[in-house]
């Protein structure tokens, strides 16, 4: 059941072309989550997310500057080399400046039918984005009518909100499932359920969901271990997740924008439907790039600690990524007020599976070694 | 007209002599702290090769990191222009030179004429130099200069970040202990530092061909990495790194005084 | 010798340089007393719609971040303190090294310029790189979380599509109404709209005249290098809406004019120009005058002329001062008039343009090399600074595939250990070789 | 590679003649395989009985056999007498006749509190490739650790190459780095590889060694400080591993932390071994050892 998530994770380029071949849709690559799905879905176009490939490459490094996330480099990389070469088009949501140069290289480079910049507001804390938001989602929807040659009806906005809320509710009734004592799936597992929403059709995977949910009671569980939470940037990293779950822990949790703040709230219905999908955007749990001047993400972490009651965090982030360098260490002291010890740790394209190893192994020993002293 | 081509490398000083563009003499000693008595040395050795005095060269240029330390108050000239005119010269097909030593890694876009267009350098850091082999070979017990042939044994390819050497050294550690085989582990070492000196080779633009200088190249494991990564294949002159020094004599033998 | 040979062109000390050192001695000054004259000071940085504070009242005092933060990287030992501080304080070391250093300076309470530093009564920033809001938002944690704190957010997309797009000036401009509210409640002050429009006007004229002022550097030889540059734009940084800036701004365009007639130029042995780009490492200026060794000059940077500069087409196709309200009579008399001409203003700014699409600063850039009669570039591949890093492999792609030499060194504007003199050094001589100018000691033959 | 090592450590073994293993309930080993050495000890009845220490070869599993024999040589125990064996270090997963592996922090921590008694808060250790600031209560439990980032500079590696390089024995690097009239500017480079070429360049200028040491441990001790200050330091403060038998890097650090480091009791590199030997004594106790399997 939950191999189907795994295959869509790991063939995300057979799936996509694939389904072009079936429905001979469009299908558009897209940076950062602050993109909204729901206006493309309303358009029939298959919405993948852009991710990298944790191999490395040497095919960026005339395109931007070593001091940029890996990540960026490592989705500029998939786009060098042709991995995505079944894309119609690719778009941005305006946030952070590392993800933003993906998206303007690969557009300069990689030859393409369509691309578009949405500028979306950082001030999601203030009136005035509300209205700017609006008109810019106005422009964009005309953008891909322009581009389709199709209108998009205010049926097809419903049907495109619709979609996107019954797949995230999927997803959260999912994540409740992780808030027992001993949850029927691992942290690896739940990544795999998670990211492949974000390169699949949504009502195929919200389907698929339903369909593994009912399977979960009677679910041989995996052994449960330390509950830990992910907190930080993007992180697709099954590499990693495995070795952390391999020193004795279980992932009940996370705040990633692979993860719950990608799908954490549902757009409102609404007679504008511009406008609900706006508030949705606005109202989700933000990326730092956007978080403030009120550091919202704080108050939220130390919630999904406690509901899933988490034991350990581990903090982690891309390299250089200096939004979430700018929240860390506020994180971190959050989360040493509220008890709960947290380990930091540096994403790279790979794991350096020896150094962080001993580092997880003796952050699960300090949570778990009592019994031996 | 004789003249002398003097590079004092980080690890060895390369000295060559022309008569009227032909090599009559070479010689080579580590730099070692006594830096400007270790190129006199080497300078003796090629005179001596040459059958010459000091006093029969028309005109000197130095280059390489030590280059204020050559004898015989030479004319400087760099590492970039050294690399690329050797190059060229050796090859002139050399459109892209990439010059791998003991501390330093560089790639140059030459002209036909043995001009630089375009150069970039390995910034400060260890992991796209010569020295990062040498201590992963500390780590894998093996001397430096197998390392490279045993990498050529290895079966399967183990992705590894070349980022700080010593880190890099502990993940070589973790390898071992984790029983890979040496090899393989040796070809992680090269494809990492061969990821990092092809990353710095694309900046300049590959133009084929591309021709690798310097002790490094000497390196087989090395090589055959850096042409899985260029998915190309490169060309080694003999005595690769005599090739800056070569450059050096051309230019005291191309400018006019 | 050699240098004495070479000499073309006539040189001369600038006559306002020291009129300059006093008004940015003065600011700081200014700010750090401000209490005693029972003044209000604010902090925010040097893109900070600072005409807006202004409207509080004629003592009122700022003081920009990121100048300030170079100043703290001039004291080598004093900035290695400060970066250690915010290390210590579980900061990234590879986050912007203008903040790190006035985390530092905020953590150590230790002002660059003497004494306790300064808290600000409330901070007032706009936000155009990833880390210009989350700047101040630490720096009120650091400070005990009570600092007022407001920020604009101004990343609305190239200025080029606003026409036709005014709800994006209205974004900026509402935020600036939200802002003045935000003003009065944190000051307890009534706003008074007369001062606000007297300051916009200001800095109209001090970022066009500064435009005017890098216009002359087309000239040959250049009447300014870019290190002296450096500490004339920076009072631009400081306080950009002052009268006192926008004066001396003209006083200084009509000497430089003067140089222009006269001939007079910055490096006496010019023959060969250059711009680098993204701030320089400022612990090591001296390597500009390694360069004039060369009589190779850096007549400016996109970042000298346009980080102050506001820029526009000009009729005859050449790049010059944009056009100013007054001189274009747009009515200015009420608050919403006086902000909106401050948004479209800065929001034209050519700075902020790259952040949208390398290829806009790849055209400035080229543009530049045209008009100001360049033989190369300069890249400073910037770790301190994400923003103006933004794009800049990009940018040396284009202009090399437009011909144009370019070097590329990489180094930190504020954090020295991040820079290796030496090799810059080696890098600028195989640059040099390769425009085939011979090194300092060979020019006598 | 015949010439001679500089930067190894000289091995040793020591058994303690006045301590009877045979009379002893529990009879536990640690073996700690680091990347560089290897270290054994036993302990019976949570006495510090014998313990090795000997240089790391490519092969964990053996390296850590010939520890533990080393350490049992001159005794009368054998293996069999093991009733637990813990391993630790970059080796630990890969021993195979170790009942239980455990990280070298959790057992720096209970080693170093062993060595310096309760009153042990913050423990550095310095291995060959990390640096390791370790916060402990009374009992040597772990509370917080901190390790360096991937940028190594500042671990026990940097000293190993410069006594490779000046060809100075690793155990006099730290007494030759005070033969200077004044302290120099510490080597700015804080990458070991570049620290290391800097250093060359000092030589050629005519540095005497000793001045070139003095620079490198204050630039690694200031390196290390700026590391435990991130955690923070609470008092008592404590050393283990190679480094801390480093005057040259101690003394420094302690100048610059204003703080002394307790002095150690046994040979701070066993530190690692002797936790692993506490948590097998432990383990033993609570059932779980060989002798009730």
């Amino acid at each position: 059941m939950i191999e189907r998530f795994a295959d869509w994770y790991t063939a995300r380029h057979d799936y996509a072309k694939a389904w072009k071949e079936r429905t001979g849709g469009k299908v558009v690559g897209y940076f950062c989550t602050y993109v909204p799905e729901e206006i493309l879905i309303a358009a029939d176009i298959l919405p993948v997310r852009i991710l990298g490939s944790h191999e490395p490459q040497s095919v960026t490094e005339p395109h931007i500057f070593g001091m940029f996330c890996p990540f960026c480099r490592d989705c500029l990389a998939q786009g060098l080399k042709g991995r995505y070469d079944y894309l119609d088009g690719i778009m941005i949501a305006q946030s952070c400046l590392h993800i933003r140069q993906t998206f303007t290289s690969w557009a300069k480079h990689v030859p393409l039918d369509w691309s578009y910049y949405l500028p979306f507001p950082n001030h999601v804390q203030s009136q005035a984005a509300r209205p700017y938001l609006i008109k810019e989602l106005g422009l964009f929807k005309e953008a891909v009518e322009s581009w389709t040659g199709k209108e998009i009806s205010d049926a097809d906005l419903d049907r495109g909100i619709q979609v996107c809320n019954d797949f995230r509710s999927a997803l959260h009734q999912l994540y409740e499932a992780r808030k027992a004592d001993d949850p029927p799936l691992n942290g690896v597992e739940a990544m795999y359920a998670v990211v492949s929403g974000q390169l699949v059709d949504k009502t195929e995977h919200a389907a698929a969901m339903s369909e593994f949910l009912g399977t979960l009671d009677g679910r041989e569980r995996p052994e449960t271990g330390v509950r830990l939470m992910l907190v930080g940037s993007e992180n697709d990293d099954i590499e990693f997740v495995e070795m952390v779950e391999s020193c004795g822990s279980t992932v009940v949790t996370d705040d990633h924008c692979t993860g719950t703040r990608y799908f954490w709230n549902n757009a409102q219905p609404g007679e504008d439907r511009l406008a609900s999908i706006a508030d949705r955007y606005l109202t989700r749990p933000a990326c730092p790039s956007k978080d403030w001047p009120t550091r919202s993400r704080v108050p939220h972490i130390l919630d999904l600690a406690d509901r899933w009651a988490v034991q350990g965090a581990v903090v982690l982030q891309q390299k250089f990524c200096d939004p979430h360098e700018a929240d860390t260490p506020s994180i971190i002291e959050a989360l040493k007020n509220k008890g709960i010890p947290s380990l930091f740790l540096e994403l790279d394209v790979t794991v350096p599976v020896g150094q962080f190893k001993t580092r997880a192994d003796a952050f699960l020993e300090m949570i778990t070694a009592d019994d031996l002293f | 007209m004789i003249t002398a081509g003097i590079d004092v490398g980080a690890k060895w000083v390369k000295v060559v002599l022309l008569r009227d563009g032909e090599i009559i003499g070479r010689g080579r000693e580590l730099t070692g702290f006594e830096q400007k008595e270790s190129a006199s040395k080497a300078l003796a050795a090629a005179l001596q090769e040459a059958e010459l005095q000091e006093t029969h060269i028309d005109r000197t240029v130095a280059t390489g990191a030590g280059r204020n330390d050559a004898p015989g108050n030479p004319i400087e000239l760099t590492e970039v222009t050294a690399a690329a005119i050797g190059a060229v010269h050796v090859d002139g097909s050399a459109r892209t030179v990439i010059d791998v030593g003991a501390e330093e890694g560089r790639a140059v876009r030459t002209s036909e004429d043995g001009k630089v267009v375009d150069f970039a350098v390995n910034e400060k850091c260890a992991a796209g130099s010569g020295a990062f082999t040498e201590a992963m070979a500390r780590a894998l017990e093996t001397p430096v200069e197998q390392i490279g042939a045993l990498s050529l044994e290895s079966s399967q390819a183990i992705p590894m970040n070349a980022q700080c050497a010593v880190f890099a050294e502990s993940e070589v550690v973790s390898l071992l202990h984790a029983k890979t085989p040496k090899a393989d582990i040796a070809r992680a070492v090269h494809d990492a530092i061969a990821n990092r000196i092809v990353s710095m080779a694309r900046k300049v633009g590959i133009n084929e061909e591309v021709v690798v200088i310097g002790g490094v190249a000497r390196n087989v494991g090395f090589i055959d990495s850096v042409e899985r990564e260029l998915e190309l294949k490169v060309k080694v002159p003999e005595d690769p790194e005599y090739v800056s020094a070569l450059g050096a004599a051309l230019h005291a033998a191309n400018t006019e005084a | 010798m050699a240098s004495m040979a070479m000499t073309k062109y006539p040189t001369e000390p600038l006559q306002c340089w020291n009129k300059a050192k006093e008004l940015r001695q003065l600011y700081y000054e200014n700010y750090a007393k401000a209490h005693e004259k029972g003044g209000i000071r604010w902090a925010g940085g040097a893109w900070s719609f600072d005409a807006v504070p202004m409207g509080l009242g004629s003592d009122v005092y700022p003081l920009t971040s990121e100048p300030y933060a170079a100043s703290i990287a001039f004291d080598r030992e004093f900035s290695k303190r400060c970066l250690e501080a915010t290390e210590k304080k579980g900061y990234a070391r590879d986050l912007c090294s203008y903040m790190r250093n006035y985390w530092g300076s905020v953590l150590l309470n230790e002002y660059a310029f003497g004494g306790p530093f300064p808290k600000p009564d409330f901070m007032w920033q706009d936000h155009v790189c990833c880390s210009h809001a989350k700047w101040y938002q630490v720096v009120r944690e650091l400070e005990g979380g009570a600092i007022p704190y407001y920020c604009v957010d101004v990343a609305i997309g190239p200025y080029s599509e606003v026409s036709g797009k005014q709800h994006r000036v209205q974004y900026v401009v509402d935020q600036l109404h939200e802002g003045i509210e935000f003003l009065e409640s944190a000051t307890g002050r009534k706003y008074d709209d007369a001062l606000l429009i007297e300051a916009v006007k200001n800095e109209c004229r001090s970022t066009s005249v500064w435009a005017e002022i890098s216009v002359l550097n087309k000239t040959v030889p250049a009447p300014l290098d870019e290190k002296t540059m450096y500490s004339l734009y920076v009072l631009g940084t400081l306080h950009k809406a002052s009268k006192e800036v926008a004066d001396f701004y003209e006083e200084l365009r009509d000497e430089v004019r003067d140089r222009v007639a006269r001939g007079v130029a910055a490096v006496g042995n010019e023959r060969c120009r250059v711009i680098t780009d993204t701030q320089p490492p400022w612990g090591f200026l001296k390597i500009f005058r390694y360069m004039e060794k060369y009589g190779c000059i850096s007549v400016g940077s996109l970042y000298t002329f346009a980080l102050i500069g506001v820029w526009e087409d000009k009729p005859d196709g050449t790049w010059g001062p944009r056009t100013t309200p007054m001189e274009a009579g747009t009515p200015m008399e009420t608050r919403d008039q006086a902000l909106h001409i401050l948004a479209d203003w800065n929001l034209s700014k050519p700075e902020w343009q790259h952040f949208y699409s390398p290829d806009i600063k790849s055209d400035l850039m080229l543009r530049i090399a045209k008009e100001w009669k360049l033989d190369g570039m300069m890249l400073h591949y910037n770790r301190g600074c994400e923003g103006l890093s933004l794009g800049i492999a990009e940018n040396r792609l284009a202009l090399i595939d437009a011909e144009i030499p370019v070097m590329v060194f990489e180094g930190n504007m504020g954090d020295e250990s991040e820079f290796d003199e030496a090799a810059t050094r080696n890098r600028i001589d195989s640059f040099m070789e390769s425009l085939g100018i011979k090194r300092p000691g060979e020019v006598l033959q | 590679m015949g010439e001679q090592e500089y930067w190894r450590w000289t091995e040793h073994r020591h058994h303690e003649e006045s301590i009877n293993p045979k009379d002893g309930e529990i009879v536990a080993a640690g073996i700690d395989v680091g990347s560089v050495s290897s270290q054994a000890v036993i302990m019976v009845d949570s006495q510090l009985y014998a313990f090795s220490s000997m240089r790391t070869g490519s092969d964990s599993p053996e390296s850590a056999s010939k520890a533990l024999a080393w350490a049992l040589e001159g005794t009368d125990l054998s293996t069999e007498d093991l009733d637990c064996v813990v391993g630790t270090g970059y080796g630990r997963v890969n021993i195979p006749f170790a009942d239980k592996a455990i990280t070298e922090i959790a057992c720096h921590a209970r080693g170093g509190n062993f060595m310096y008694g309760p009153s042990v808060r913050t423990i550095l250790d310095m291995g060959g490739q990390d640096c390791k600031i370790i916060r402990c209560d009374e009992k040597g439990k772990v509370g917080a650790f901190l390790m360096n980032d991937k940028c190594a500079a500042g671990t026990g590696r940097g000293m190993e190459v410069f006594a490779d390089l000046l060809a100075v024995p690793i155990e006099q690097v730290g007494e030759l780095s005070f033969e200077v009239d004044e302290e120099p500017d510490p080597v700015s480079s804080t990458c070991v590889v570049f620290a290391k070429s800097e250093a060359t360049g000092l030589m050629r200028q005519g540095w005497p060694k000793s001045k070139v040491l003095a620079a490198y441990c204050s630039a690694m001790a200031h390196r290390v400080v700026t590391l435990i200050e991130r955690l923070g330091i609470e008092k008592e403060f404590a050393i283990t591993g190679g480094i801390a038998k480093n005057p040259g890097v101690v003394k420094r650090l302690e100048q610059e932390l204003g703080v002394e480091a307790l002095k150690p009791r046994h040979d701070t590199q066993i530190a690692g071994a002797l936790g692993g030997a506490l948590f097998a004594t432990a383990l033993v106790k609570k059932g779980k050892g060989r002798k009730k399997k």
